[in-house]
């Protein structure tokens, strides 16, 4: 396809991510970008050239990420972005499988001794424009008949600045943002609480436009690769244990049967080079946003359907 | 004063309308008028000569207080010129001026350039401020192109509106500050022909000219300055054949052989 | 005829000149001339002075002496009220250059230095020779050479990572030096006796005027691949400093105009009359009065032309304003803004300032070269 | 003597005709045939390119998302907004908030551009300096930069909404903007527009009357103290009358904020001050040289009529400078209606931020972009129309 | 044509260098040149004069195409002109033209005002331009002033140096629309007497005056034009002395009591 010949020709992956989300998509102090979305760009690098840094990132804001994915400006939009059938459809998207199954919630000050989202009657709100964020909370105060005001401004820079500010009294987005946002942001972390209430279904997964399947297979089974990896418990440490292994299923994964590869378009070893450069899902997972990062996440609805979770992968033969 | 050549003749004959005593005026450290003394009679026709730069224009500005002095009186219509601002509008309502580039207000008509003044400062009512006007445009013969803006006139009929405008203030005094040397040749003679018809009629006139042949056939005194000072004043006859100072001689000589 | 009017003796005043009266020169009368002419003049006089005198003091209190030193950090400087200059100092250097890797940061600065230097050269009306266009070239050269690197043993920099002055700069000198003979061959077009070319040119030129410059801005960015054939696509700062050029382009036609519409219709005829040619009547009569003439509209241009350059910040690009902000997130430094926002404004300031007392100066020499 | 020439008619079509590239009609077509190919072909591919583009990615396209519900909320509004009211009345939200702040913000940046510009020619030399030191500096920082300043000055520097100042009672101050009470419903307010209607018609009669009168008796009629009298005696009669009703809408805290009254938000104030502010500067500069622009000699001849300063302000040099000052002026209107496209980054809902949010949540990106610059232009086109009229209707006749 | 008065006689006498026939110009309905016939020989030295708008300028205007002629047709040095550039600027490098208002080029130098048409139109060497131009700047007196700007020139140096401009193309003919009307009444004669010097040395001259001194004592030929249409053409003595058409009897008696 297109998109496929021309990352191929040029050699490396255009990616669109978040200009400053920390765990997704965030350049750290020596300006590496770093993040679960980011770390999804390089891995469509890594099974196309074999090397995580074939890739140059795009920041983009929210406003921003969609014409940018449609005009061709970036190849892959790996940007906290939630799949909803609008976006596939008349946007034009096609959207890998899900990276991070999250939900929004609401963030307040300790002071205002709010305890629940259902007491935010008339409260002002800060969001980000353009985002399914500023939807949702649209819909859950007009299903709770509640009134509220919303304050939007275009970077998240400036939406988390106009809430710590106090410009606003309640900071909304997906629930992993907000983690983030008062790991890494706030000037004292302990004086803002997150509200039990999740308020929608926010799967977020990377996306590619329509018109070239290829490309979008790349991208897809990149994912399901990490994904079934964990599954099989290989890991970026145990992987060339594994080279050898006599499970038909391990050989076709990491290419010691070959096939896999050649329907894909890619090298054979293009799972093994994922699973040894970048890690399984839970390895990126637990780097960018688990319980040891900042971020202090749970795997929750992340973790693999073997363990209550959400994660499957589909079959790889 | 014993300076002055021909001050000895007995000028002014009638009743003053002008009294200048020991005028004085600097602009910053320069002295453009030195002690001036000037007296015109009601009715006087007076044209003042003299290189650039004497102060011609200074003077005749100082009568309607377009420049203060900072020396001496200068006493107009039996009001003296100070800084009181009352004085000096009903001075400006009774001396009309004429300038050089003439000054008409581009944005009105011929017409509502003469009524604007009578209107708002005599608080005339329009249809007579309207017909005077059309009287004075009639006599600087330019009452058909009443309609018209300034923008639309030759020089020269430009210079006769107004002159017409000063009129419709009915003053009792005109000041001319060299009313034809922005006009091209051809149109100095139109405007030449209105002054010497107003001076026919008896105005009381200053006229700062170097049209030598006005000066010849209407002044009844012709005053030359020079560098802030006048320094011969005398009847146009005796003016020019026999001026008295060495430099009326020489401004003179420069101008007539020109 | 006997050239007699500057000969002969020409005899001195009988009056010596005087002093003027003592009242009205001098410190004294300057004041009352000044500031106490009128009853209303004394009242707003004194009002004023009132006013200035209640606010000076507690500004400079804040800017100068109650600052905090270089040094202090940050939690310090919160309590004690005072301008905190230690963020400036702190983040210098990445509010001046952006994300360009640290240890190379010399480069950008060398860059700023060079750009610097050829616009004040530039300046200087007896360097307005052909061979400044070479050194124009030369310099630009040395600008990318030095930014990019990956020659001379420099490593690669993505222009992704650069930000700051240098990024600044670089768009709007760059944006300028472009975008100028294409205005000039707009404001031709416009004023062309063909009505083909005039109708292109105003079409163009009251389009691009009519729109919000970030309009424009978002369009390159973020549409502008769209346009073109699949896979052909330039990179993020060249199709922003495309937008700044086709922007700049359009408003600096119209004031080349005005100067074209000054040109008196006997230039043209005294050209034609020569044997002159279309281009060289242009080239060599019209374009340079004309341009002279347009020199403080087109100053006028440049200077919000380089403050325009600040609304790629809307894009994602990390110009000076940029890193200012990008500088006021870190969360230890929040609530830093005035000083970041007056240290970047005065950057800014500096620069269009001197640009437009510049743009005085050249006027005032160009008019004193043509008259008397 | 010689008789005349006759006028004979003009000859339809010029002598000669030859084909060469020398000759001038030829060298006109064949250049502007030459540039309109050029544009058209570029213009073709540029189109062609896009519509290939988007039906390869499959993008929809056409104006029919204006009719989907936009579930989106709006920070403010002039007509009535709710999240499930559509894209299109979303968008007319934006459009209506960018004129709002343009035309606010036009009207008082005149009003101080044209006080600073006066200033800076005050004789009062303290004044003056003031007034060119504003303009200097405020012209020569990024309007981006300022409007970054206002709203955090108002942002950072306002207490948070549970300790709101209150300068005067009912009126608060906050981080939350500016509340102030406004009398509650009453039939009287009805009453008195009516009034205040009734007011400005007798005043435009009033007017005319009192221009006839001046041109029939020479009396002028103090106009201007009369009109004030009528536009404010006749409301406050009908207030009076009404029963004097004193009830206010106050705004109290309630909850999370203040609920009544109406407000200044931050958002609001921070782009209508940074707008005002920074076009204030340049619009006196057009009124300084306008007003410079008129010889002073038209002063002293209206001087020497004796006609006092004030009405030689009026009637002579401001009808003048005015001529001067309008073309400029209409294109700092222009600007300013522009750079309220600014808001954006302020969080101002304006029709740039609500139409970048649309296309955002629809994917009608070039859609979105075409409605931003069609009505940018309508409303430039619709300003330049109407300053040119104006500037026609006070253009001085020329020879 | 039996309608000019004293077209009877045989004017020109040498080689037509400028041959106008049955010329005809309108600006839009207005019929401003009317059957013009007119040849100019080698060496002539010609005056028109005429009212004003009476279509003296525009006619000369033709002859170098600074205006287009609808009918009729003008061949100069054998090059006829018409719509074709190339013509138009090879007649263009052979005819010179001095304007009322000089039209020097601000910008440059007196010397580039000079030399500026020869390197770019001639091809010449800028120092043998130079030369060139510093020997007739020479000639009309001014070399001196050579680097400074026209704006540092007066209005008669600034007229002189116009003149030294066209000549440096070395033209065949040189056309004068009104030189010295613009002018200070002092600084007139120092442009008349280039004019003369130029007459003397056998240049081609057409020029649209009123300064009769200057016709009378130079011009080969007067020609006289009304309303568009040459109305009478003589030899100065005959034109000035007995006048045949009424038109001129009352143009001449207008000018000439002036
Ligand atoms: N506003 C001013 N400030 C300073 N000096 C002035 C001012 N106006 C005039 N002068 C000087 O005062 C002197 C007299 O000027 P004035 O205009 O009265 O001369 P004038 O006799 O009318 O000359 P001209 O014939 O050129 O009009 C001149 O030297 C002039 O330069
Ligand atoms: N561009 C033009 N468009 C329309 N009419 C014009 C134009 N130029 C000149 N005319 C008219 O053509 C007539 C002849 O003009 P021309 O300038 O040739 O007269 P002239 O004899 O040179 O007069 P003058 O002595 O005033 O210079 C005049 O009536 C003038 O109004
Ligand atoms: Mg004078
Ligand atoms: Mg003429």
């Amino acid at each position: 396809g297109p998109t496929l010949d021309a990352v191929k020709g040029r050699g490396f992956v255009q990616c669109g991510v978040n200009a400053g989300l920390p765990g997704f998509g965030n350049p750290d102090s020596s300006g590496n970008w770093t993040g679960l979305d980011v770390d999804y760009c390089r891995a469509v690098a890594v099974a196309l050239f074999n090397d995580p840094n074939k890739v140059k990132f795009t920041p983009l804001s929210a406003q921003q990420r969609f014409p940018a994915i449609q005009s061709g400006e970036v190849d892959l939009l790996s940007r906290n972005t939630t799949v909803t059938l609008t976006r596939d459809t008349s946007v034009g998207l096609n959207f890998a499988p899900v990276t991070y199954y999250d939900g929004q919630g609401f963030m307040v000050n300790k002071k205002l001794g709010v305890k629940s989202a259902k007491e935010l009657n008339g409260a002002t709100v800060c969001v980000q424009a353009g985002t399914t964020t500023e939807l949702n909370l649209a819909d859950y105060f007009r299903t709770n008949n509640m009134s509220y005001n919303p304050v939007v401004i275009e970077s998240n820079d400036e939406v988390n600045a106009a809430y710590f500010a106090g410009r606003c009294d309640v900071l909304t987005t997906d629930a992993s943002g907000l983690a983030g946002t008062r790991a890494g942001v706030a000037p004292v972390p302990d004086d803002h609480i997150i509200l039990p209430e999740i308020i929608s279904k926010e799967p977020l997964a990377p996306a590619v436009r329509h018109g070239d399947d290829q490309w979008f297979d790349v991208v897809k089974w990149t994912v399901y690769a990490t994904i079934q990896a964990e599954e099989m418990g290989i890991t970026s440490k145990n992987v060339d244990e594994f080279v050898n292994s006599k499970n038909p299923e391990i050989q076709r994964i990491l290419g010691t049967s070959p096939g896999m590869g050649k329907a894909l378009g890619l090298d054979e070893k293009w799972a093994y080079n994922i699973i040894k450069t970048m890690g399984n899902y839970g390895e990126i997972f637990e780097r960018n946003v688990g319980t040891k990062t900042p971020l202090k996440l749970e795997r929750g609805l992340n973790a693999l359907w073997t363990n209550g979770g959400l994660q499957y992968a589909m079959p790889i033969r | 004063m014993a300076q002055t050549a021909g001050a000895a003749r007995s000028f002014p004959k009638g009743e003053a309308i002008i009294q200048c005593q020991g005028v004085h005026k600097w602009y910053g450290e320069f002295h453009v008028l030195k002690n001036i003394d000037l007296s015109v009679a009601k009715g006087e026709r007076i044209v003042i000569c003299g290189p650039s730069g004497s102060g011609k224009s200074t003077m005749i500005r100082c009568l309607n207080r377009l420049e203060e002095h900072q020396k001496g009186s200068i006493v107009v219509d039996g009001i003296e010129l100070t800084g009181n601002l009352k004085n000096i509008e009903l001075v400006r309502r009774e001396v009309g001026m004429v300038f050089q580039h003439f000054n008409l207000f581009p944005h009105l008509t011929v017409l509502e350039n003469c009524t604007l003044a009578p209107i708002w400062v005599r608080k005339k009512p329009k249809a007579e401020a309207e017909e005077m006007a059309m009287r004075y445009l009639k006599r600087v013969r330019i009452a058909e192109q009443a309609h018209k803006y300034p923008g639309q006139l030759s020089g020269g009929q430009q210079q006769r509106v107004a002159i017409a405008r000063s009129l419709c203030m009915s003053p009792k005094v005109m000041l001319f500050d060299e009313p034809t040397s922005a006009l091209d040749p051809e149109m100095v003679k139109e405007v030449l022909d209105v002054m010497i018809g107003l001076a026919e009629d008896g105005m009381t006139m200053l006229c700062v000219t170097h049209e030598m042949g006005f000066a010849k056939s209407v002044a009844d005194r012709v005053i030359f300055m020079d560098r802030g000072e006048i320094v011969e004043q005398n009847t146009p006859n005796e003016f020019f054949n026999h001026p008295q100072s060495d430099r009326t001689k020489l401004f003179l000589s420069q101008i007539l052989n020109h | 005829m006997t050239d007699n009017v500057h000969t002969g003796n020409v005899p001195t005043g009988s009056i010596p000149d005087e002093r003027p009266p003592s009242n009205t020169v001098g410190p004294v009368a300057w004041l009352r001339n000044n500031l106490f002419n009128t009853w209303y003049n004394a009242l707003l006089t004194i009002l004023i002075a009132w006013l200035l005198f209640k606010a000076i003091p507690p500004l400079l209190d804040w800017l100068i002496f109650s600052a905090n030193s270089f040094g202090t950090p940050p939690q310090v400087c919160r309590q004690e009220g005072g301008a905190c200059w230690t963020f400036v100092s702190e983040k210098l250097r990445f509010v001046m250059f952006g994300t360009f890797p640290y240890d190379e940061q010399w480069r950008p600065l060398i860059t700023i230095v060079i750009i610097i230097a050829l616009v004040l050269a530039s300046c200087d009306r007896r360097f307005w020779k052909p061979w400044l266009a070479l050194v124009w070239i030369a310099g630009l050269t040395a600008v990318g050479v030095l930014m990019w690197g990956g020659v001379l043993g420099l490593t690669y920099v993505e222009n992704t990572l650069w930000g700051g002055l240098p990024l600044t700069l670089m768009l709007s000198v760059v944006g300028l030096s472009v975008a100028f003979p294409a205005s000039v061959l707009l404001a031709l077009g416009r004023r062309s006796q063909l009505p083909a070319i005039r109708v292109i040119s105003v079409t163009y030129i009251e389009l691009i005027r009519g729109v919000p410059l970030i309009s424009l801005l978002f369009m390159a960015s973020v549409m502008f691949p769209l346009f073109l054939p699949t896979g052909v696509n330039f990179d993020k700062l060249l199709r922003a400093q495309i937008a700044f050029i086709m922007f700049a382009a359009a408003y600096m036609a119209e004031a080349i105009r005005g100067g074209l519409q000054a040109i008196p219709k006997g230039q043209y005829e005294a050209a034609d009359a020569l044997g002159l040619n279309y281009w060289q009547a242009m080239g060599k009569i019209i374009l340079p009065q004309a341009l002279a003439i347009s020199i403080p509209p087109l100053v006028n241009t440049f200077i919000s032309f380089f403050k325009d350059t600040s609304l790629v910040i809307i894009i994602g690009l990390y110009d000076l304003l940029g890193t200012a902000k990008a500088a006021l997130s870190d969360p230890a430094w929040r609530g830093f803004y005035r000083e970041a926002y007056l240290f970047i404004g005065v950057i800014y300031w500096v620069f269009c300032y001197s640009m437009s007392k510049y743009s005085q100066k050249l006027e005032r020499d160009l008019r004193r070269g043509h008259r008397r | 003597m010689a008789s005349e020439t006759r006028d004979t008619a003009r000859p339809s079509a010029p002598g000669g005709v030859s084909f060469s590239l020398s000759d001038p009609t030829v060298r006109a077509v064949f250049y502007q045939v030459l540039v309109v190919g050029i544009v058209i072909a570029v213009g073709w591919f540029l189109i062609h390119n896009t519509l290939d583009n988007l039906s390869k990615r499959s993008i929809a396209t056409g104006f029919g998302f204006l009719d989907r519900e936009a579930s989106f909320g709006i920070g403010e509004s002039l007509i009535d907004y709710h999240p499930r009211d559509s894209y299109g009345r979303a968008f007319l939200v934006g459009v209506l908030n960018t004129l709002k702040v343009s035309i606010i913000g036009v009207v008082l940046a005149t009003v101080l551009g044209t006080l600073i510009g006066v200033a800076r020619l005050s004789s009062n030399w303290l004044i003056a300096k003031l007034a060119s030191t504003y303009v200097e500096i405020v012209r020569n920082i990024p309007p981006l930069l300022q409007l970054f300043f206002w709203y955090a000055l108002v942002s950072e520097s306002m207490p948070p909404v549970r300790q709101a100042l209150n300068p005067i009672p009912g009126v608060f101050l906050s981080q939350r903007g500016l509340f102030v009470p406004v009398p509650s419903a009453d039939p009287v307010w009805g009453t008195m527009g009516f009034a205040l209607a009734i007011a400005v018609i007798g005043v435009i009669f009033l007017r005319r009357w009192a221009k006839a009168r001046q041109e029939r008796t020479g009396q002028p009629f103090p106009i201007g103290s009369a009109s004030l009298g009528l536009l404010i005696g006749l409301p406050l009669i009908a207030y009076i009358a009404g029963g004097a009703p004193t009830a206010l809408d106050v705004p109290k805290l309630q909850g999370f904020n203040f609920v009544g009254g109406v407000v200044l938000t931050p958002e609001f104030f921070a782009i209508l001050v940074g707008l005002v502010v920074y076009t204030a500067a340049f619009i006196a500069e057009v009124v300084r040289s306008g007003i410079l622009a008129v010889n002073w000699g038209q002063t002293e001849a209206a001087r020497a009529l004796g006609i006092d300063s004030g009405k030689t302000l009026r009637l002579v040099v401001l009808p003048q400078a005015l001529r001067v000052i309008v073309p400029p002026l209409t294109s700092q209107y222009l600007n300013l209606t522009k750079n309220s496209s600014l808001a954006l980054a302020i969080g101002y809902p304006d029709l740039v931020s609500i139409a970048n949010t649309t296309l955002n949540q629809t994917g009608q990106a070039i859609e979105g972009v075409a409605m931003i610059m069609g009505t940018y232009l309508v409303i430039s086109l619709g300003i330049s129309i109407f300053m040119n009229w104006y500037n026609k209707r006070i253009a001085l006749v020329e020879r």
